[in-house]
């Protein structure tokens, strides 16, 4: 196994796509896009039901890659975040076929 | 009808009253919610109704020389209610440069579930309308985005991210406008004939499908409005009034000067004193991000949308009367 | 009709047969699946339907006397079917008592979908029905939740969790209770003229949407019978089939005494058998969370709705007729 | 009605329409999208409105003799068109054996919401068909992929996993052929009286739900082609529009034979020359994981399925009209 | 970047609104909610297309929030979820913008 | 609390049922199935819009076990993955309840 990072971004959706254009702008090798329901934070709770849009609500992008590559990735994103809504978490994860990353 | 009926007969129409149902049940704290890929369903099908009609209107009544002027008349009210709002929200309200601009977005730009509601009440009137008046929504929804970022941009600088071209993109591809233009498109071409397999969906079940869409709109604004109460200070709420009053009244004046049916002009006063919640709000996100959503959601869905379903059409429809030939 | 030509009749109607396809597909270990979301949006719509149909009846009819003896009846029939429930259970079972409790929770509630699928069957039959039986029904799903949870506390106190009061509320505000009050209210309100223009929506397609309905709870049925047959002993199976004949038999006294018309008592009836698998698992999940959830579950989906459907329905249909003038 | 009235007309048809309107906003990069949930809800819909409608029309004609023969014609069709598809492949393009056996397999199979467009086609112009042909449809769903894994086992047996058994088991009670056969046999069982009550739901609205599944097959088609578009080589693209016409001039011998009605004709000539694109891809991922599912994909839904409905629809009545009698 | 602490809580969904009361009453700085499609344990398998009611399916609770307050949280989550259906999992992870939580 | 393994596998939906297969094979005590709604790699981006089937659509199971019986679960799963679209990542975690696992 190969010891790789986990970034885990939860981002309100209309960001999105702005995160995933730097993603693709750095070649991360892959990213996946994870629904949320619900949620509470400084900004106060929302849920999926309290929507008629979806600009109120939460995504979570789970993005593994190479330690060599973290810096630059968070440097980037963290800019791009800078007033939205977001938070960001990274951790230590071991993957087979490391060849992928 | 005089006008107490008609404001009477608003309340107590099945749309309204199921929109008062999803506000109470979110106010006392109901489970009850609407999965969001059905309301999202909903408001895509809602959209291919009323360009649907619209384009077999025009494919019926032929092109009239006022579309083009209707047209430009809608997107100069977009592009120019915001500078008006945003005026207004400063002297009234404490809010900031930024949230101003953003409330002010919403208030130039359209709501198509009020458009919606207006066509009902029409229906409920036995009054007809000029079947372009789905174009005059369509091209109402950008311009007053671009005006509040531009708004933004002179007040405080730093706070405007992204591009106005990007932007302009983006919005004009929104998807509820394609589908508005799309199936505009699509009933002008398929004319009367054409779209008659399709009414059973598209025309017999429109008003039972906004009963449907209402009663999740309410459960929606219900549920913001008792978790962003602490936004809604007076000046505010006055402002949601007050700000369909003032967009009803020029547009009052300028549906006299284009010469609309009562029709036609009760549906361009509803769309200037309609406030948008979903093409703004996610414009703003992404242009406007310190603006707080919590303001402009609140006041779009939470005060002016209740405000015009319940009193705003009744009383958009007698000033359309007063000025239509 | 004859009682053979009722059964037979019901038994091929397109409500049983999509039923039964749901089940078969699910026992095949077919991947067919209805979307949960779709699912969802059409319970709700079910309710709204019911209510809109049992309001306007009401408007219709004005407020019968018999409506308030009826609405206690039911309420009291809820709150004393759980005990006879938990009695016939201890006895012949061998489910501990909270498991019991809970089990007896879902027979004194309701089912809001097998009440549907008698006002199908009356509609087959040509019968009409009293439009307060709605209100009968949103009143039956609360108490027998309560009266569980008050048997719990007594057999086994450590188990019960949370307040009654905190319980009620939660019940009380369940989204289908509140769509069922509310599109009542609604019906009501708007009369058969104002509920015309959505008819198309929730008077035609009631049936259609109904099979749509059965489609989904017959996979869902069919999936918790494969997998919790192990929970399925003869005793509980006996239990599920004869406990909805015990509450038919008691309801058709009362229905006899309120002196309800036969499409009513074939309601009041169906209400008092059909037991409920939305509100009452809900509430004893947080309730009385030691209950194992598959139990009440594959009894009231897997054993007594399937019953109901395909030879409860008929048999209340001639109770009814026994007792109504 | 001439060829080119026939072409046009279906061109302007609100289905093909909205198909375009789809593709066109998916190509234009508009955020539209469809909750994947209710397209879900809606392919099973229209499987049953399918299979209702057979179900009904074989219970008024009563069972022919030429059903079991075409059953077994569409049968052996479904499992031969692979071997010519993947023959051809092989000679005019450069796919591998493994993606050519996986493409193969989508073209023997068949496109249900082909077969929907062709029941709307036939409706507009007057037709009716043999109901039995939804059992057809049924029954060509799953030979091909058999064939295309039984042609990879011998071109490339390394890349070929799972057991045939197994595959057959999990095709044969796919969800969709489950709902269309299961509703074939309701409407059968339930007969004409039995289905009028749920008409207003499987009948009237079908044609106007088809639009709207369309729309959403028009952004996952536009989408597929702009992500996909390095796999469409020129030979590949040729192969999506030959192959379709191929399989149609072979069933149109067939039909011949069979003795089939212009409307029926019509059905069988367009599920030769439909392909795929719900149960093969799925097939293929598990049998053939190898296989690139970007190529098969694109092919069937971003060159055949346009192709059949927006050009192919009317050539194969025109087809048919000449063979039948 | 800053050392914190992330909780994951697998729960039955009628449970949810209990678990997250807890969170805001202990004042966890946020929280976010995702669903979950199918699953398997001790109590057998479910999946989204079994259920007619939300009763018996599963959503996950995240929460990311600082060490010092970890045990507090696990105490009170745990005490709720005694008899109830439901696992709890937490990891370590690094977060950006460390004033969020 | 109690050290533990978290397995997550991202992988095509069409696959799902072999990998639960496989887990339910090794008897693992419980996973969790996750839906996706969009993501990016080597075979290009999808989304969940862009799905007329779940075909081409991802799903992240998650599944926390004993260390002792990660190598014999991730193995199988390998074996199953090898020509299949997936990703597979380990981690640390720590329980409550431990009894459960
Ligand atoms: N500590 C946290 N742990 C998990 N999710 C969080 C946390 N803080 C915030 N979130 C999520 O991020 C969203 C926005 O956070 P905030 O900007 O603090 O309102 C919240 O609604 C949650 O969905
Ligand atoms: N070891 C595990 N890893 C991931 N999820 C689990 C695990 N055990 C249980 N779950 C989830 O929690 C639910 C209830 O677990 P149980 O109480 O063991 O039946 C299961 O249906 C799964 O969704
Ligand atoms: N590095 C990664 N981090 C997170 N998700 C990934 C990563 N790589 C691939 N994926 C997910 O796995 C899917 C298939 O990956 P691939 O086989 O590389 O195309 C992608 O569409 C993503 O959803
Ligand atoms: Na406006
Ligand atoms: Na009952
Ligand atoms: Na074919």
């Amino acid at each position: 196994m190969h010891a790789k990072k986990k970034i885990e971004i939860i981002i309100e959706a209309p960001a999105l796509n702005g995160v995933l254009a730097i993603l693709d702008r750095l070649q991360a090798t892959g990213y996946t896009v994870l629904p949320a329901l619900a949620g509470s934070g400084r900004h106060g709770p929302w849920d999926e039901a309290g929507q008629v849009t979806s600009a109120g609500r939460m995504v979570a992008v789970l993005c593994i890659l190479d330690a060599t590559r973290l810096d630059a990735t968070l440097e980037a994103v963290s800019a791009y975040l800078a007033n939205r809504i977001a938070i960001v978490a990274v951790s230590d994860v071991q993957v087979i076929r490391g060849a992928h990353f | 009808m005089g006008a107490l009926d008609l404001a009477v007969g608003n309340l107590l129409s099945p749309v309204v009253l199921f929109f008062a149902l999803g506000v109470g049940a979110a106010l006392a704290r109901s489970d009850l919610s609407f999965p969001e890929a059905v309301a999202k369903a909903l408001a895509i099908y809602l959209m291919m109704a009323i360009g649907l009609k619209g384009g077999v209107e025009v494919s019926r009544q032929g092109l009239q020389p006022q579309l083009i002027w209707t047209v430009l008349a809608g997107a100069a009210l977009s592009f120019l209610i915001p500078a008006l709002a945003y005026g207004v929200l400063r002297l009234i309200s404490r809010l900031g440069a930024v949230d101003a601009a953003a409330v002010a977005a919403h208030y130039g730009s359209i709501s198509a579930v009020t458009f919606a509601a207006a066509l009902d009440a029409l229906s409920r009137a036995g009054l007809g309308s000029e079947g372009y008046m789905v174009a005059v929504a369509a091209v109402m929804e950008t311009p007053a985005i671009m005006a509040a970022l531009l708004i933004a941009r002179r007040a405080a600088p730093e706070a405007a991210t992204g591009s106005v071209g990007h932007l302009l993109r983006e919005a004009g591809l929104n998807g509820s406008v394609v589908v508005l233009v799309g199936s505009f498109v699509v009933g002008w071409i398929a004319g009367p004939a054409g779209v008659k397999p399709i009414a059973p969906l598209f025309v017999d079940l429109f008003r039972g499908l906004l009963c449907l869409f209402l009663l999740d709109m309410g459960l929606v604004a219900g549920r913001g409005l008792s978790r962003a109460r602490r936004f809604l200070t007076a000046p505010l709420i006055l402002f949601g009034i007050g700000m369909p009053l003032i967009s009803a009244a020029i547009a009052t004046a300028i549906a006299l000067g284009l010469g609309l049916s009562t029709g036609g002009a009760m549906l361009f006063i509803t769309l200037a004193a309609s406030a948008s919640y979903i093409a703004a709000p996610a414009a703003m996100r992404i242009a406007l991000p310190q603006a707080e959503p919590a303001i402009y959601l609140t006041l779009s869905l939470g005060v002016t949308f209740p405000f015009n379903l319940a009193i705003g059409l009744p009383l958009y429809l007698l000033l359309a009367r007063s000025v239509s030939p």
